[in-house]
């Protein structure tokens, strides 16, 4: 295990914690290219999240970041290795999970109120509770003039909050989120960031965040993982020492957060660039 | 004040020209309408000239094609002498009855085996192979069938409006549920619904424009059941109606009768256009029809 | 209780009894509470009455003989025709045709194979000469269609039964051959009278029913007394107004043509069931090789008994 | 060299293993294929069985509902002594011929007015009245109509195919183009497609499945249609030999003409299934159906 | 007209030139909502875009920027007012246009060759000569070993790619993109960025630019709109007046983009918590 003198500590991939929250364990998986060919989307691919930690996943596109939530959910079976879920092997789609897909989810034929009570009235609450629920959390993501549309009514990233709290209106045990800020203006993906920090420390929950931006990945996260070019596999894992709680605002302007941000930086900028050149070489 | 006084004016000259180009949007939306139906009565009243036409001069043979005028003298007959059967309202509702109760049947058995086939695969490899088989049977023969096992009263002209239903109800739905969004359903299943309740509430609502445009389609069949139904043997009804006119060479009877039956479905149809447009209300506008 | 009874085509005229004694109220009259059911394909009329769903049908007699040799007991109880009532009629674009003997290479129009109307076409072909395949039978069907048929020469030659005949004659579109609406020119064709329209029930039924039985044959004989005192134009009174609202002329023109052939008292003529198995049995497959016996076929006990 | 040699190995012990896992998911695909034609040959069996019994203890009376022993002798009959209107094959040819000009005719007239119809408001509000009306019309009535308009050879059975046809194909075609999505269509009309162009490259494959699905049951519907034209009048075909098996009392004629119809209906179906296919090939499958 | 003494030169909106490629007149457009009452989506809209210029729009989420360019397209039409593209009015969609939708508009059941070469096929290009190019864009935006595969087989990512060379390669006069590099990572971004760079100053074209990051938009633009919260209308528009060509690796580094960028930053900030407090407001 290679220590390194400051915040951001690159941890070698150690033996699974039987008590992981989330523990994907030498995961490949491959696809059926059009032509026939089988593709491997990742490979020899090792992630542990523990109960109540924050792991943000980072990779150039097309590395494997969506497949590897849908292997968490169950809804993508591996070819070889496990993927173990509170302990468990994923048999069926857990119901402690949430998850903010990366493109458009919701019921087009519900409105905004009847897609974000949707979570709780399937798991049985009272109709009257769920949508006091329900609106609640829509005038937390600022949505309360919009109640009554549908969605194709609103904005992209209208839509895109909507989705954020039907997720969260949840409260969920294991919070998988790809890409769910990426729609959003600065100001009020920074409203959100505090919103799902207030989530994820009230529930003591356990996040895996996939993002581009690899400042919000630093500013939110435990746990850094930085992908390699497709087929995706983690290249190295680092851990964040930022203080808690972390004020998203602020935080960017810590010395320290530079600094890790940094040395990130460089690490998956080889990646990308990796990943172009071999496109490059490739494309006819 | 001065400062806000060209604001106010200015507010007050959109606010005017929004409700001009409103106003102009209803007044184009209502004259609209008015083409749609003057269209349609143009095409009516040259069908009916044309043939009024063609069977006064013998180009149509109003012995086998009727003419409109001929028809319109004997709905008149029917409705103020009655039939040869009773009362007319007693045929259209004896028919109706039939065929109302063959479509309900048909759709919800149609819709129920499509949604239970479409949500399992292995139902699905196993029995549809049985439901083509049986959608192959001729429905003349199957009447026979039917009034055999079920005798000449009610249940088997129902019998055949619901053969005629199901099936066209039943591929819609089931191709309705396989189209379903997969990105849909997997965010339902994750936000903690069970599989029943994915069906009812992801499955059917994306199915729904299927299962409707099948429903358009197969109350016609239905009715057509119902009649081939009273064709094969009845006291009452439209179809025996049409059956007595075609034996007596009453090309007018046979088809007045057709035309009852048409203005029937027609209101039924309008029935199940205004259930489409309550659910379905969630819909986008094609664009350029949005906005005002 | 309630008798349903099957009739083959209501508005035809050939039938005309069934829809006439319902008219005329005689069914009331004798206590019954009737129900008469259309149905044109006979077959299902049989099948149903075999099924026991219906107590009665209205239809051709040439049925019970075919049934019997299906191991189906059924037994004519009111004999209302003692010709057929059919006739063989030949284009106007044909006028080479001048018998039946002429029929070598003609198509030759049925209302449907395995009918009474194919049995009478070929019955009438063999008996002047020409064997099977000599001619072609083309099943048309009644009314539009067959007239049809006749207009677009796909038939040269056709049977079939007022008022298809009327509306043909009228037109000119075509002319009589042989007649058999009659009873001497049935004897003429066939070789002896040929029970046509009769009202049958399952001889098991009959067993158990001989009072229903009575009754019903006590109103369909006043009917037939009816038909031979009244003239064309009094029935044709009588009668739903939508059964000739086609033309009423033609109707009446028809049924004074036709009038004849209707037995005065529903009794069953002597000599008529053997000349019906003779001409089934020369060409119904079925019945070959098959012992008859013609006297389960038909009973005369309750018209006789009738007052 | 020593450096290299466990990477090498680790990748050697992967790639076997998923040799195997694919090996694994092979064998699973071929057990359930197995399993699903064993399951059918179950039904079929025990179906045949229960009503083969059934019918020895006249509990089903064989002399209307047949019997399979007996339905299955006289497909012996046909096949090997021909029926009495000629072979057996050439009655199969003449009815084939017929539905499968009607199924083509209505389907792709089906498809042209839904397609038209549904990519023009103007045309379709006028027009989908007197669809809606054409489709209330009695199919055994419009048999007569097409006999004395067209005759009694294989154009009135064809047209009764293509009527049966053309109305589902076209509701659901209709439907399609409506379902079509907007953004879509937006994005190709921007690419700089004519309306001609995006209706065949967007509107048609969007709407492809609709179609499809209309397809499968419509082939059904076109032999029904030629069918009951050779039941109203023929000299040649299916429907004429059920015609005559039922006036001959012959149940099990009836019967075996229809598993006939059963099976050229299915061989049909598998042609149009191996098209879809073809068509669909683009489609995700449904998630956890995926990979390998 | 109020000139600052910086790269960052706030523009009053003058009178419309009658050449400009977009001229947006005081438009003002309403949508119905589901309670059957009218929402103004944007207001007293006005906006020119003069012939190869760069212009970007920035603005909160929900405040009409998608419906802005829907409104150059033709695809929606407005309420009052006038929009003009190339000097006529907009009554259909125009050939010239080429337009990165927000969401996923790609043809699912053609394949990433057949999805880019749809544009120069629907203009009337021979088959061979438009595959050959379409290839060549497909290497441009990185997907060359992706030729093959079908829209449902790429990452959301490349999906966007895809999309992007769909229109690059129609070479159009005026360009309309909606937050075209939001789902692409930081390296991906910058190629693509530089991609569009160039096809601007090859092809003198005019481009109208939707983000949420402050910072790309500064550095693409000659011209930077601000709106205002829902219903949108300009707040305000900057000149920047940074040297051409510029590098996007370097420019953010560049003093004057940052003054430039932090005085539009402050500008937006007050508005999106404009927004937000209004929105909170309504919220139950
Ligand atoms: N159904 C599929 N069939 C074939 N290949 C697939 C399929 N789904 C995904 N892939 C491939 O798997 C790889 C990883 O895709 P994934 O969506 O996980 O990427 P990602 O890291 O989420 O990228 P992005 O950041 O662009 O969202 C891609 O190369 C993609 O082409
Ligand atoms: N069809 C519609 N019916 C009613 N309201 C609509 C419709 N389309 C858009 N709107 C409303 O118009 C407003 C502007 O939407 P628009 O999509 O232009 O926002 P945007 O600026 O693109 O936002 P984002 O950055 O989230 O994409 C929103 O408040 C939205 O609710
Ligand atoms: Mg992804
Ligand atoms: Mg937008």
């Amino acid at each position: 295990m290679q220590l390194q003198p400051m915040a951001a500590e690159k941890l070698s991939q150690a033996a699974l914690p039987a008590d992981a929250a989330i523990a994907i364990d030498d995961v490949t998986l491959r696809f059926v290219t059009p032509d026939g060919h089988m593709m491997t989307a990742i490979r020899d691919f090792t992630m542990t999240v523990a109960r109540g930690e924050f792991a943000c996943v980072v990779g150039p596109t097309g590395c494997g970041k969506s497949t590897t939530l849908n292997l968490v959910t169950g809804l993508l079976r591996p070819t070889t290795g496990n993927v173990r879920v509170m302990g468990s092997p994923v048999t069926d789609i857990s119901r402690d999970i949430g998850f903010v897909f990366q493109a458009d989810a919701l019921f087009p034929w519900r409105s905004v109120i009847d897609n974000v009570a949707a979570g709780p009235l399937y798991r049985g609450m009272p109709k009257a509770q769920a949508y006091e629920l329900a609106r609640d959390w829509i005038a937390r993501v600022g949505l309360g003039r919009f109640e009554k549309h549908y969605p194709h009514q609103l904005s992209g990233g209208m839509r895109k909050r909507v989705a954020l709290a039907q997720t969260f209106i949840n409260q969920p045990k294991i919070l998988l989120m790809d890409e769910p800020f990426s729609a959003l203006d600065m100001q009020t993906r920074t409203a959100m960031q505090d919103e799902l920090l207030g989530l994820w420390s009230q529930q003591k929950s356990s996040v895996v965040f996939v993002t581009h931006d690899l400042e919000e990945a630093v500013a939110l996260a435990d746990k850094v993982y930085v992908l390699t070019a497709g087929p995706g596999t983690v290249k190295s894992v680092y851990r964040i020492d930022l203080p808690r709680p972390r004020v998203m605002a602020d935080i960017r302007y810590d010395p320290k957060f530079v600094e890790i941000a940094k040395v990130i930086w460089n690490d998956l900028r080889e990646e990308v660039q990796l990943g172009q050149s071999r496109t490059l070489q490739t494309g006819h | 004040m001065t400062a806000i006084s060209p604001t106010t004016s200015q507010a007050a000259v959109r606010d005017a020209s929004i409700a001009v180009a409103e106003g102009r949007a209803k007044a184009r939306l209502r004259r609209r309408h008015a083409l749609v139906i003057g269209l349609r009565l143009a095409i009516l009243v040259v069908f009916l000239g044309l043939w009024e036409l063609g069977a006064d001069h013998n180009i149509i043979d109003p012995f086998f094609f009727a003419s409109p005028s001929g028809i319109w003298d004997q709905i008149w007959v029917w409705v103020t002498e009655g039939t040869s059967q009773g009362p007319l309202w007693v045929q259209i509702y004896v028919t109706l009855e039939e065929t109302f109760l063959g479509f309900v049947i048909g759709a919800v058995g149609g819709i129920a085996a499509g949604i239970i086939l479409g949500r399992n695969r292995l139902l699905a490899d196993v029995f549809s192979i049985y439901i083509k088989i049986a959608n192959s049977v001729p429905r003349v023969v199957l009447g026979s069938v039917f009034i055999i096992a079920l005798g000449l009263g009610m249940a088997s002209k129902v019998a055949l409006a619901v053969v005629m239903v199901f099936f066209v109800v039943f591929a819609n739905a089931f191709q309705g549920v396989r189209e379903a969004d997969r990105a849909m359903i997997a965010n339902a299943q994750i936000l903690g619904a069970s599989p029943f309740q994915i069906t009812r509430t992801v499955i059917i609502p994306s199915a729904m424009s299927w299962i409707l445009a099948s429903l358009h389609v197969s109350f016609g069949f239905a009715l057509v059941g119902a009649v081939v139904g009273e064709f094969l043997g009845a006291k009452q009804g439209m179809g025996l109606l049409i059956s007595t006119a075609q034996g007596a060479f009453n090309a007018n009877g046979v088809f007045a009768a057709m035309i009852i039956l048409a203005v029937m479905a027609l209101v039924v149809e309008f029935i199940i256009t205004r259930f489409e447009n309550y659910v379905v209300k969630w819909r986008p506008a094609p664009f350029n029809e949005q906005g005002t | 209780d309630k008798i349903t009874i099957i009739v083959g085509g209501m508005e035809k005229q050939i039938y005309l009894p069934a829809v006439l004694t319902q008219q005329l109220g005689y069914f009331k009259d004798q206590g019954l509470d009737v129900e008469l059911v259309n149905s044109r394909a006979g077959v299902e009329a049989e099948n149903e009455l075999l099924a026991g769903a219906v107590q009665g049908v209205v239809g051709f007699y040439d049925h019970t003989v075919d049934l019997q040799s299906k191991g189906k007991y059924i037994q004519s109880i009111v004999q209302f025709s003692q010709a057929p009532g059919e006739v063989e009629l030949v284009s106007a674009k044909h006028p080479e045709i001048k018998s039946p003997a002429d029929f070598k290479g003609a198509t030759l129009g049925v209302t449907g194979l395995g009918s009474s109307t194919d049995f009478l076409s070929q019955y009438l072909a063999v008996r002047n000469g020409l064997k099977p395949g000599d001619y072609t039978l083309l099943p048309v069907g009644a009314g539009n269609t067959f007239i049809a048929a006749v207009k677009q020469d796909q038939i040269q030659a056709g049977m079939t039964t007022e008022p298809t005949i009327g509306r043909l004659l009228k037109t000119g579109e075509a002319s009589v051959l042989v007649d058999m609406r009659t009873p001497e020119k049935t004897k003429e064709a066939l070789g002896g009278p040929y029970p046509a329209a009769s009202f049958y029930v399952q001889s098991a039924w009959l067993e158990d029913h001989k009072d229903e039985a009575q009754k019903l044959a006590n109103a369909f004989v006043m009917t037939m007394k009816f038909i031979a005192t009244h003239s064309a134009e009094e029935i044709a009174d009588k009668m739903p107004k939508d059964y000739y609202a086609g033309n009423r002329d033609l109707y009446v023109q028809g049924l004074a043509g036709g009038k004849a052939m209707f037995t005065p008292d529903g009794r069953m003529p002597a000599d008529g069931p053997p000349t019906v198995l003779k001409v089934l049995s020369t060409f119904s497959k079925s019945l070959q090789g098959k012992q008859i016996d013609l006297s389960k076929t038909y009973t005369t006990t309750f018209v006789d008994a009738a007052k």
